[in-house]
């Protein structure tokens, strides 16, 4: 394949299990509620991502899923350093770049890159195909061999458009076409790391579906490493070994893929996997858990387990403390799970699941979800 | 599970116990560009208390549809010609006045954004209360109390007070719930809900689902649930109209249509779609290609430029002639049913879990 | 796969989609061929002159028996309009009143344009980087465009314009009319710029927030080249819409000064003192007015619907 | 008066310029009152008055500029006052005074009485007392602004330097000592002088002079709110915007030999345009049927029409102001140039901006025809002749003098008419071969910016006016070398000692008639040898008044309306 | 809301006092000597040296500045007598103190500003409206050629015309004058009419094409399509749902146009003669009279912070989702 080419040596066979490319520890982002200078203590902060451990490692894929504004994208874009820390390390290839200016930035540069979510916004109307895919070997005086030109047609049949397509602009194209040029210009710097943030999230199903498959293809060709940011569950499940779920700027349960879909412990992934709609016919013994509310807001998130306002399961220990994100008692390595109540496999409690949004505890928290949601926001 | 007997080719008169009757249905809008044919002949029979899924790639006219039914295109631009009856009432043509009476009162319609739907200037109480009054001549008072209880239905705790907020004080879901509330205040018999949970999260969508379920059974009203998720056609709808450019290309029960798609698109779609349960190993079988613009829709099926199964057909058919709608359960492909099925058996690999039924 | 798409290898740029979109619209291409008329008439006006035989500056009516009566009227009806002057005389002094149109035409519109691209230039630079660095600097220039918006606008230039010359001009020496039409642009400048850079301010933040600058940042892009590559192209459609609005508006404002007495001076021909002097003698001589105010409405008319047409050819969804 | 600080635009009609004999000074008969009736007047009305500047000065002593001197005749009285009777006659009678005044001691004493019957607005009686207070309140600091001739006498002192007499006025408890003004009782009055003052009643008639009550002065804020003693008292004035007169009840006819009482008042309104004012006259409907404006001329625009449609409702004469363009002789020393530039100046396009002939006449010589003396056919540098200049003599003079393309720096008023006057000015000389530099000054301070002896300008016009009927009050101002200093009035700074020591000379004679004719001899040599200043016209004025008015006469001493006569019509 | 309005305030001050320190510098800054002014024909070195200090102007600029802000906040003795609180000194030109000048020229400018508002805004709304509600047809067509127009029409030229043809020639109306309302309100509205109908034949044009184009736009949002969809009648939606919402931009313009217009309508009141603070401040900058004119520009610039901090006000009268924030 030839999106490797002009990269210099490839990596390590093994697509998985490979050197640590990527850790962060402890990884915070506040942002100043209500914006703007001189009023940032009016509001407080948004607590967007609030202490997240994560490691890739060189060629795997991992999966960050959870409900909107729980930190994703905020996630994706501190990890290639668009957004500094607060607070937290992340170290690349064991070189600290927490706090990295954008000129110690540059050598990584070319190898963390970045899909974007909206295929629209993420191409810069006024320049070609050319120019866009270009763009970043330019920026780094990059000069492959055949010139940058040569190299941009290339790419451009590596991700299924033609070389034709060199002069063209991006309105003159597709939703799933212009995904394929993000992706394009992604790959022109050979990256070892790509973060792909809810990359076909936009897009129809039918194109959805080719979008996926090329991102399978480049990544089984090239083992370059990916974070692949969604909140569709099928379509993580089905690109990434390793899955991470956030909610409200933590990862309540990490693990691979067979672990966290088949046997979820936290009950936020048992709820949120239960509330997927399937196409198949229902088999009579899913137990369907309907949460309640919306998640609160991370200005003002709860204490102890954040979870636990929408959660059947909550006890008072749950305000007190915040649960640490752990291995439990009979899980594979590397399945941690962030609960004081995990659930069992089977999914213990159906009862309290089945009846979810007509108990009496949660009609409770629903409350006070909701009336909390819309003060904070307002 | 097939009670879909109606028959419903454009020729056919209006289902008589339909509640919703939409014969060849054309409708077309005069842009700069050119004409674009945004709904191209299509028929369909609704009956009261069932739930009717409308799916179809974005651009494929399904919401446009939907505006139809309500009479709510410009008619400055708009060319909308074809007959719909509710209720045995026509609505193509009828005066402004007559659809003023009818929308709301007895067809109601849930959009997808609930942000930009809802009026920023008026509360959640007063949006809901308005339609009430119009069409049944309540008193104000009556009419806050019936949002009030409307509001209370629909799942919004404490609505004596959220009545009075402002939309944006309202979280996504609670918006949409109170959409909801409005369209159904008068008891409509037809909603129309247009991805009413497209912007929405997993859970919330799943909240939002049910109560659409739970209030279907209640009022007995005719859904129809516009989307592009074949998961929530699944879930919730009776019947499912697949629609592609403009057209209609494949329908029948949903459970029917789902498990053994008889138009090649549909089994692209289904193919398209990564499952919770399915094979991570294998690859997803997308539909090649893109939607046809539809200013110059391709002649012939509309589909024949993405089709694998052209060549099965022969000849240039595909190309040249327009198949025939499906009048009830069926596809507008001129593959046979048994033909389709066969090959689409041959190609696709039996999903777990779905093979055995 | 790319059968979809029209084929060839050079795509249209969104510039070249709006010049055809604009091409269509017939309103927009008749006023912007009287705008350019206008323009040409500028530029032209020593040809025009001399084609003309005549010049600005000469008294005919004064140095010549017979033109004017003993009042300083022409003595021809209709403003003294005749085969050799062919717009009339300038009661009083009487000049020709076509090359004045055409010479106060030229200094309006020098005026206005340099004004227009002052004010473009400083809300560029002050609107992006506000827009652009945020914070801090955002404040500071958010603040400064409140302050000089609470500035009454006509009254500032009207009070400033004797200052800023004064400030320039020993009292003694005679004010060059270069200083006069530097001091007229230093002022509608000043107060010129604000709306503009409040809507690139906006521009630039919306655009900040458009993923394609994420991702030149990710591809190690300096802030200078984002600026220069990413969002100067695409906010030159505010640039270029609003521009079409401001000019005309000074070319108005910097008449109105003239009117008031405070802009520009004889014998400069200037389209605004023309008004001034036609409001003197509208009574015995409503020619003279005739020539400068429907010259005035042709070219505010013009230019208004061709600011239209260029926000539409840029923005078809935009209602007209 | 001074150059006319703020009348520059002022357009006379075009009544024949005659000569003209002295104003005689009259004795205790034709002083007393009533004042002779005007032919079909009748008591009652309000007239509507629509004038163009607001009132800056009332207080007499601070009023010097031509339309508060029109007012001042209506609410303020003098000792003398000049009359003009129903046959045209001027006279100098006494106003408050019994007579024009009594000269002993060769003019260097004047006595006079007060009348009986006089009486401020607020009933208390006008006395000697008030007179000398009048007459020292002069040199207090805060009055800047009004004539200054008698004060300078009394200190016989050229300059400000007059201050030193009595530095705070009277109100630190200091007075004029007796050698200057004495008082002796309650009616008598006494001025003495170290030099004759021949000139003395007029000046006394100045409206500068007129009595401020000494019980009810108020300093500065009098300005505001004077206490009248004419035919009419303020009722309420809002500057910039409106004033109202009314009757005075105080005031007492039989003291008054000049002014009448006839319109129960006046509604004064400002911001009138002289276009407005006129096509409101005009126009002649509603209320602008019985309404006038006391200073407003016809503009130059509508003079045509008016001229054509209303005639009968108009006046018209020469005012005092004669245009003149000075030439500052510091500069240019040659006198071949400065006839060169006398020849060149284009007359006739300078006056078309302020109206051409209805804005002013052109003039041949320095004296105004209103003044005795004037020689109508006087015109050595052709100025009637050839009204638009002579370039070719001036190049000649020019070319002789060596100074062909000299740079010459022409200072003009930045008005509307100075700017396109200027025009006509620099291409006149250009032609005849001089570098025409032009400087527009600001308007409120063109005369003090001229009036620097080091100006730095070479030609400027000047509009000077006689403060009384004597070409005593133009040429000494004008070209009394030794008058030279910053703020004085001798614009051209020519020092000749000819000019100087012939001013003497006719200063002492006593004999009007001659005197008249010695001035205009005088401002013949001044022109024709020195060439200071290049005659360009005098200022001429047309008034309008509605249908409904009547009385309208043309006071040459006022030169303008004469507003005491105004009376409305049935 | 009382929180608002003390923060708006605050930054108001701050802004008028930033704006006088400007004007304050730069006005005195320039080589001109209003104490001249005073001086009279027969001005010599002592007498100006008077006049100086009479006028304050001996000082140091900055002690000017500080006792001229004081003057403002309790009022300063002057020579001509004491100036109470809101001093801004007394004018060059005629003596006058400067705030009572001011409040005297207020009436005409108010009462020029109020009625042509009233005009062009009932006539620019009505217009845009019927404009919108007809879109695309004739009537559409029609008002917005004619705005079109008119908005390219300019007080100087259209005045004259308008006074020549219907004063002059057809004698139909009165000649432009301002009579106070107490004393005669026919008066006053015949003075005032001419004034009114050219100010509001410019400005009835800009608010036809505003409040059309924000109507079509307002109405092709999405909640008035859902309003439609309720069942609403057109009129409804169109007056309760599209126009509340095109609302804003037209109370924007409106706050800055009759924030300006308060502080003197400069070309109207020149061209109509209407002794108002547009005139005053014409005529004190040609007079020099630098309190006048300071008076006029702080004045003027307190109406349009005035008004805008009233338009903000009223933004959340319209639109709900200003208020929380
Ligand atoms: N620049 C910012 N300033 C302030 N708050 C921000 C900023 N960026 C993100 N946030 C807030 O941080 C939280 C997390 O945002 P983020 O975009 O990471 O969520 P997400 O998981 O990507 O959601 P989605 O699925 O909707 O994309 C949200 O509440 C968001 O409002
Ligand atoms: N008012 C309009 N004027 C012109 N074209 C329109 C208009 N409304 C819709 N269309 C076009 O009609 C076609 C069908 O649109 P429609 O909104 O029904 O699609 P949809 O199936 O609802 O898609 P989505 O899933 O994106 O909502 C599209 O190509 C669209 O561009
Ligand atoms: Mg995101
Ligand atoms: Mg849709």
């Amino acid at each position: 394949m030839t999106a490797g080419n002009g990269t210099g040596p490839r990596r390590a066979a093994s697509r998985e299990g490979g050197e640590p490319l990527l850790t962060a520890e402890g990884l915070v982002k506040h942002f100043p509620a209500g914006g703007g200078f001189l009023r940032k203590r009016r509001g407080g902060t948004v607590r967007a991502v609030d202490g997240i451990d994560l490691t890739v490692h060189e060629g795997e894929s991992l999966g960050l899923v959870g409900e909107s504004g729980c930190g994703k994208s905020t996630t994706g874009r501190l990890l290639t350093r668009l957004l500094e820390p607060s607070g937290g390390r992340i170290t690349y290839r064991g070189r600290d770049i927490t706090h990295a200016s954008r000129k110690r930035l540059a050598p990584i540069r070319t190898e963390i890159q970045m899909v974007f979510q909206d295929p629209y916004s993420s191409l810069n109307p006024r320049q070609t195909v050319g120019t866009i895919i270009g763009g970043p070997m330019e920026v780094n005086g990059i000069d492959p061999p055949g010139g940058r030109e040569r190299r941009v047609r290339e790419l451009l049949e590596t991700v299924g458009l033609g070389s034709e397509h060199y002069n063209r602009f991006p309105h003159e194209f597709s939703g799933g076409q212009r995904q394929r040029i993000g992706i394009a210009r992604a790959l022109a710097l050979g990256p070892r790391l790509i973060v792909a943030d809810e990359p076909v999230s936009a897009l129809d199903v039918s194109v959805q579906a080719q979008v996926v498959n090329l991102l399978r293809r480049v990544q089984r060709e090239t083992g370059i490493a990916f974070v692949f940011i969604a909140h569709d569950l099928a379509v993580v499940r089905h690109f990434c070994r390793r899955v991470a779920v956030m909610y409200l700027g933590r990862i309540v349960e990490t693990g691979d893929r067979e672990s966290v879909y088949g046997s979820p412990r936290h009950p936020y992934t048992h709820a949120l996997l239960s509330a997927v709609p399937r196409i198949g016919p229902e088999d009579g013994g899913r137990t369907r858990i309907r949460l309640a509310g919306d998640v609160p807001s991370p200005v003002d998130p709860p204490s102890g387990c954040r979870f636990r306002t929408r959660c059947w399961k909550a006890q008072e220990v749950c305000a007190v403390r915040e649960p640490p994100l752990v291995r439990l008692d009979g899980d594979r390595e590397g399945h941690l799970t962030a609960c004081h109540f995990p659930e069992g496999d089977p999914p213990p409690g159906s009862a309290g699941g089945t009846g979810g949004t007509g108990d009496a505890g949660d009609t409770g928290s629903t409350g006070d979800a909701g009336r909390g949601d819309p003060a904070a926001r307002g | 599970m097939s009670t879909w007997t109606k028959t419903a080719d454009p020729g056919a008169p209006p289902g008589a116990d339909a509640f919703l009757s939409v014969r060849d249905l054309r409708v077309r809008f005069s842009t700069e560009d050119g004409t674009v044919h945004a709904v191209d002949g299509i028929s369909f029979d609704l009956a009261r208390g069932r739930t009717l899924g409308v799916v179809g790639e974005s651009g494929s006219g399904k919401s446009v549809t939907g505006l139809s039914v309500l009479g709510l295109h410009d008619p400055r631009t708009t060319e909308v010609t074809g007959r719909i009856l509710l209720d045995g009432q026509e609505v193509t043509g009828a005066r402004e006045k007559t659809l003023e009476r009818l929308r709301g009162a007895r067809m109601a319609m849930v959009f997808q954004d609930s942000l930009t739907a809802l009026s920023p200037y008026h509360t959640v109480g007063e949006q809901i209360a308005e339609p009430y009054r119009r069409h049944t001549g309540a008193s104000r008072r009556e009419a806050r109390r019936r949002a009030i209880e409307m509001l209370g239905r629909v799942g919004i705790p404490s609505p004596r007070l959220r009545a009075d907020d402002y939309p944006h004080q309202f979280s996504g879901g609670m918006r949409q719930r109170a959409m909801i509330a409005m369209a159904l205040v008068c008891d409509p018999g037809l909603l129309i809900a247009d991805e009413p949970t497209t912007a929405l999260d997993v859970t919330v969508q799943a909240q939002i689902l049910d109560l659409l379920e739970d209030l279907r059974q209640e009022f007995g009203s005719a859904i129809v649930l516009i989307t592009h998720d074949l998961g929530v056609v699944a879930e919730i709808a009776d019947d499912v109209l697949v629609m592609y450019a403009g057209r209609v290309v494949e329908r029948g029960p949903a459970a029917e249509v789902l498990r053994s798609p008889r138009h090649p698109y549909t089994r692209g779609l289904l193919g398209s779609v990564p499952r919770l349960d399915g094979d991570v190993e294998e690859d997803l079988v997308p539909v090649p290609g893109s939607p046809p613009s539809l200013l110059d829709p391709p002649s012939g099926c509309a589909f024949h430029p993405r089709c694998a199964f052209t060549g099965e057909v022969g000849g240039t058919r595909c190309a040249d002639e327009r198949p025939k709608p499906p009048g009830g359960r069926g596809a507008a492909c001129h593959l046979t049913a048994d033909r389709a099925r066969a090959l689409f058996a041959g190609r696709t690999r039996p999903r777990p879990g779905r093979g055995d039924s | 796969m790319a059968s979809g798409q029209r084929a060839g290898p050079v795509g249209r740029s969104p510039g070249q989609l709006m010049w055809r979109r604009f091409r269509r619209d017939r309103t927009g291409v008749v006023s912007a061929c009287v705008v350019l008329f206008f323009f040409a008439v500028g530029l032209l006006a020593p040809v025009i002159s001399w084609l003309y035989g005549k010049d600005p500056y000469t008294r005919y009516g004064q140095e010549r028996e017979g033109l004017l009566n003993e009042y300083g009227y022409p003595v021809k009806p209709n403003g003294g309009i005749d085969g050799e002057f062919w717009f009339g005389l300038e009661p009083v002094l009487g000049r020709d009143v076509l090359t004045q149109l055409v010479y106060g035409i030229r200094t309006s519109l020098f005026i206005a344009v340099a004004v227009t691209l002052a004010a473009v230039l400083t809300a560029m630079v002050l609107g992006v980087v506000a827009g652009y660095l945020g914070g801090a600097v955002d404040y500071a220039v958010g603040r400064f465009t409140d302050l000089l918006m609470a500035f009454p606008n006509q009254l500032f230039f009207v009070a400033f314009m004797p200052i800023v010359v004064a400030l320039f001009v020993d009292p003694a020496d005679e004010t060059p009319t270069y200083i006069r039409v530097a001091a007229l642009i230093l002022v509608l400048w000043f107060l010129g710029w604000m709306s503009l850079a409040r809507i690139l301010r906006g521009a630039t933040l919306a655009l900040r927030e458009r993923e394609f600058v994420e991702a030149a940042k990710v591809s190690g892009a300096s802030s200078w080249r984002i600026v220069r590559r990413e969002l100067l192209p695409n906010l030159m459609t505010p640039v270029l819409v609003q521009a079409t609005y401001m000019l005309p508006n000074f070319v108005t404002t910097a008449a109105a000064l003239s009117y008031l007495g405070v802009g520009i001076v004889e014998p400069t021909p200037d389209w605004g003192r023309m008004f001034a002097t036609g409001a003197e003698v509208y009574q015995d001589d409503i020619t003279y007015m005739f020539f400068p105010g429907g010259a005035m409405v042709l070219f505010i008319v013009a230019f208004n619907l061709l600011g239209d047409s260029v926000r539409d050819a840029f923005d078809p969804r935009a209602a007209r | 008066s001074a150059g006319g600080g703020g009348e520059p635009e002022d357009r006379g009609g075009d009544a024949p310029a005659a000569q003209r004999a002295p104003i005689e000074f009259a004795g205790a008969e034709e002083s007393a009152g009533p004042a002779e009736d005007v032919p079909g007047a009748r008591r009652g009305g309000t007239l509507r008055v629509y004038q163009r500047d607001s009132y800056a000065h009332l207080d007499p002593a601070q009023i010097y500029v031509q339309d508060e001197m029109t007012l001042s005749h209506l609410i303020h009285r003098k000792l003398t006052h000049v009359k003009l009777d129903n046959d045209g006659d001027y006279s100098v009678v006494g106003d408050l005074a019994t007579d024009s005044g009594r000269p002993s001691d060769g003019g260097r004493t004047w006595t006079y009485t007060l009348k009986d019957g006089i009486r401020f607005e607020d009933g208390s009686p006008i006395t000697s007392k008030d007179v000398r207070h009048t007459f020292e309140r002069l040199f207090a600091p805060f009055i800047t602004q009004g004539p200054t001739f008698i004060q300078q006498w009394m200190a016989d002192a050229t300059g400000a330097a007059y201050r030193e007499l009595l530095p705070e006025g009277p109100y630190e408890g200091e007075h004029l000592p007796d050698s200057v003004l004495e008082t002796p009782d309650e009616k008598t009055i006494v001025f003495r002088f170290s030099e004759p003052r021949n000139d003395l009643p007029y000046a006394l008639a100045m409206a500068g002079y007129a009595v401020v009550s000494a019980e009810k002065d108020t300093r500065q804020k009098y300005d505001k709110d004077p206490l009248a003693s004419g035919p009419y008292k303020i009722e309420s004035f809002r500057s910039g915007k409106s004033m109202k007169l009314v009757r005075n009840p105080e005031w007492d006819p039989e003291t008054d030999a000049a002014r009448h009482q006839y319109v129960d008042g006046f509604d004064i309104t400002f911001n009138h345009q002289y276009e407005d004012s006129t096509k409101r006259l005009l126009n002649d409907s509603g209320e602008a049927r019985t309404a006038v404006s006391f200073d407003n001329a016809v503009d130059a625009g509508s003079h045509q029409r008016v001229m054509r449609e209303a005639r009968d409702r108009t006046v018209s004469g020469y005012q005092s102001f004669v245009a003149q363009l000075t030439i500052n002789t510091d500069r240019v020393e040659d006198v071949r140039v400065r006839q060169a530039i006398a020849y060149a100046f284009p007359s006739k396009p300078y006056l078309a901006p302020f109206g051409g002939p209805s804005g002013g006449e052109l003039a041949g010589g320095l004296i105004s025809p209103l003044l005795p003396g004037h020689e109508k056919d006087y015109d050595p540098f052709g100025k009637l002749e050839k009204p638009g200049g002579d370039p070719d003599k001036a190049r000649e003079l020019l070319e002789k003098a060596g100074r062909v393309g000299m740079k010459l720096t022409y200072a003009y008023r930045n008005s509307d008419e100075e700017q396109k006057a200027s025009i006509a000015v620099a291409d006149a000389l250009e032609k005849a071969g001089f570098d025409v530099q032009r400087k527009e000054l600001p308007t409120d301070t063109y005369y003090d910016l001229i009036g620097d002896v080091d100006n730095g300008y070479d030609i400027y016009v000047n509009n000077w006016g006689h403060d009384w009927s004597s070409a005593s009050t133009v040429i000494p101002p004008l070209f009394d070398g030794r008058g030279i200093q910053d703020g004085g009035s001798n614009y051209s700074h020519v020092d000749d000692p000819g000019i100087n020591s012939r001013i003497d000379e006719v200063r002492r004679i006593e004999d009007p008639q001659k005197a008249a004719k010695e001035w205009f001899e005088l401002s013949k040599y001044v022109l024709e040898e020195v060439t200071p200043a290049v005659p360009v016209y005098y200022f001429k004025k047309t008034q309008i008044a509605g249908s409904g008015v009547g009385g309208l006469v043309y006071n040459d001493d006022m030169s303008n309306l004469d507003v005491t006569k105004l009376y409305v019509k049935r | 809301m009382l929180r608002f309005l003390v923060r708006r305030t605050l930054g108001a001050v701050v802004i008028l006092l930033i704006i006088s320190a400007c004007t304050f510098f730069l006005f005195y800054a320039i080589p001109r000597d209003p104490a001249l002014l005073h001086c009279g024909k027969t001005c010599d070195p002592e007498s100006l040296e008077i006049i100086r200090r009479n006028l304050g102007l001996d000082e140091p600029l900055p002690e000017q500045y500080r006792a001229y802000m004081a003057g403002i906040l309790t009022g300063r003795d002057f020579a001509v007598g004491p100036c109470p609180a809101p001093c801004f000194g007394y004018s060059f030109a005629n003596g006058e103190p400067v705030w009572g000048t001011i409040l005297d020229r207020l009436p005409t400018t108010v009462s020029l500003a109020l009625g042509g508002a009233a005009v062009f805004l009932v006539l620019g709304l009505g217009a845009g409206m019927l404009a919108a509600w007809r879109r695309g047809g004739f009537l559409d067509k029609f008002l917005s050629s004619v705005s079109l127009v008119c908005s390219s029409l300019q007080i100087y030229f259209v005045g004259p015309l308008v006074i020549a043809l219907l004063v002059y020639r057809l004698d139909l109306l009165r000649q432009p004058e301002y009579v106070p309302i107490t004393s005669s309100p026919v008066d006053w509205f015949a003075g005032l009419l001419i004034p009114w109908v050219v100010l509001s034949l410019i400005f009835t044009a800009q608010y036809t094409r505003m409040s059309r184009s924000t109507l079509i736009e307002q109405l092709g949002e999405d909640h008035v399509r859902a309003a439609r969809a309720r069942g609403l009648s057109g009129r409804t939606v169109f007056f309760r749902y599209a126009w509340r919402g095109s609302l804003i931009p037209v109370v924007t313009i409106f706050g800055i146009d009759l924030g300006s217009l308060f502080g003197g309508a400069m070309v109207t009141e020149f061209t109509f003669t209407l002794p108002g603070l547009g005139r005053l401040a014409v005529d004190s900058v040609l007079d020099t009279d630098l309190p006048m004119l300071m008076g006029v520009m702080l004045f003027a610039a307190a109406m349009i912070i005035a008004f805008n901090i009233l338009v903000d006000a009223v933004y959340a009268f319209i639109d709900p989702r200003v208020r929380l924030s």
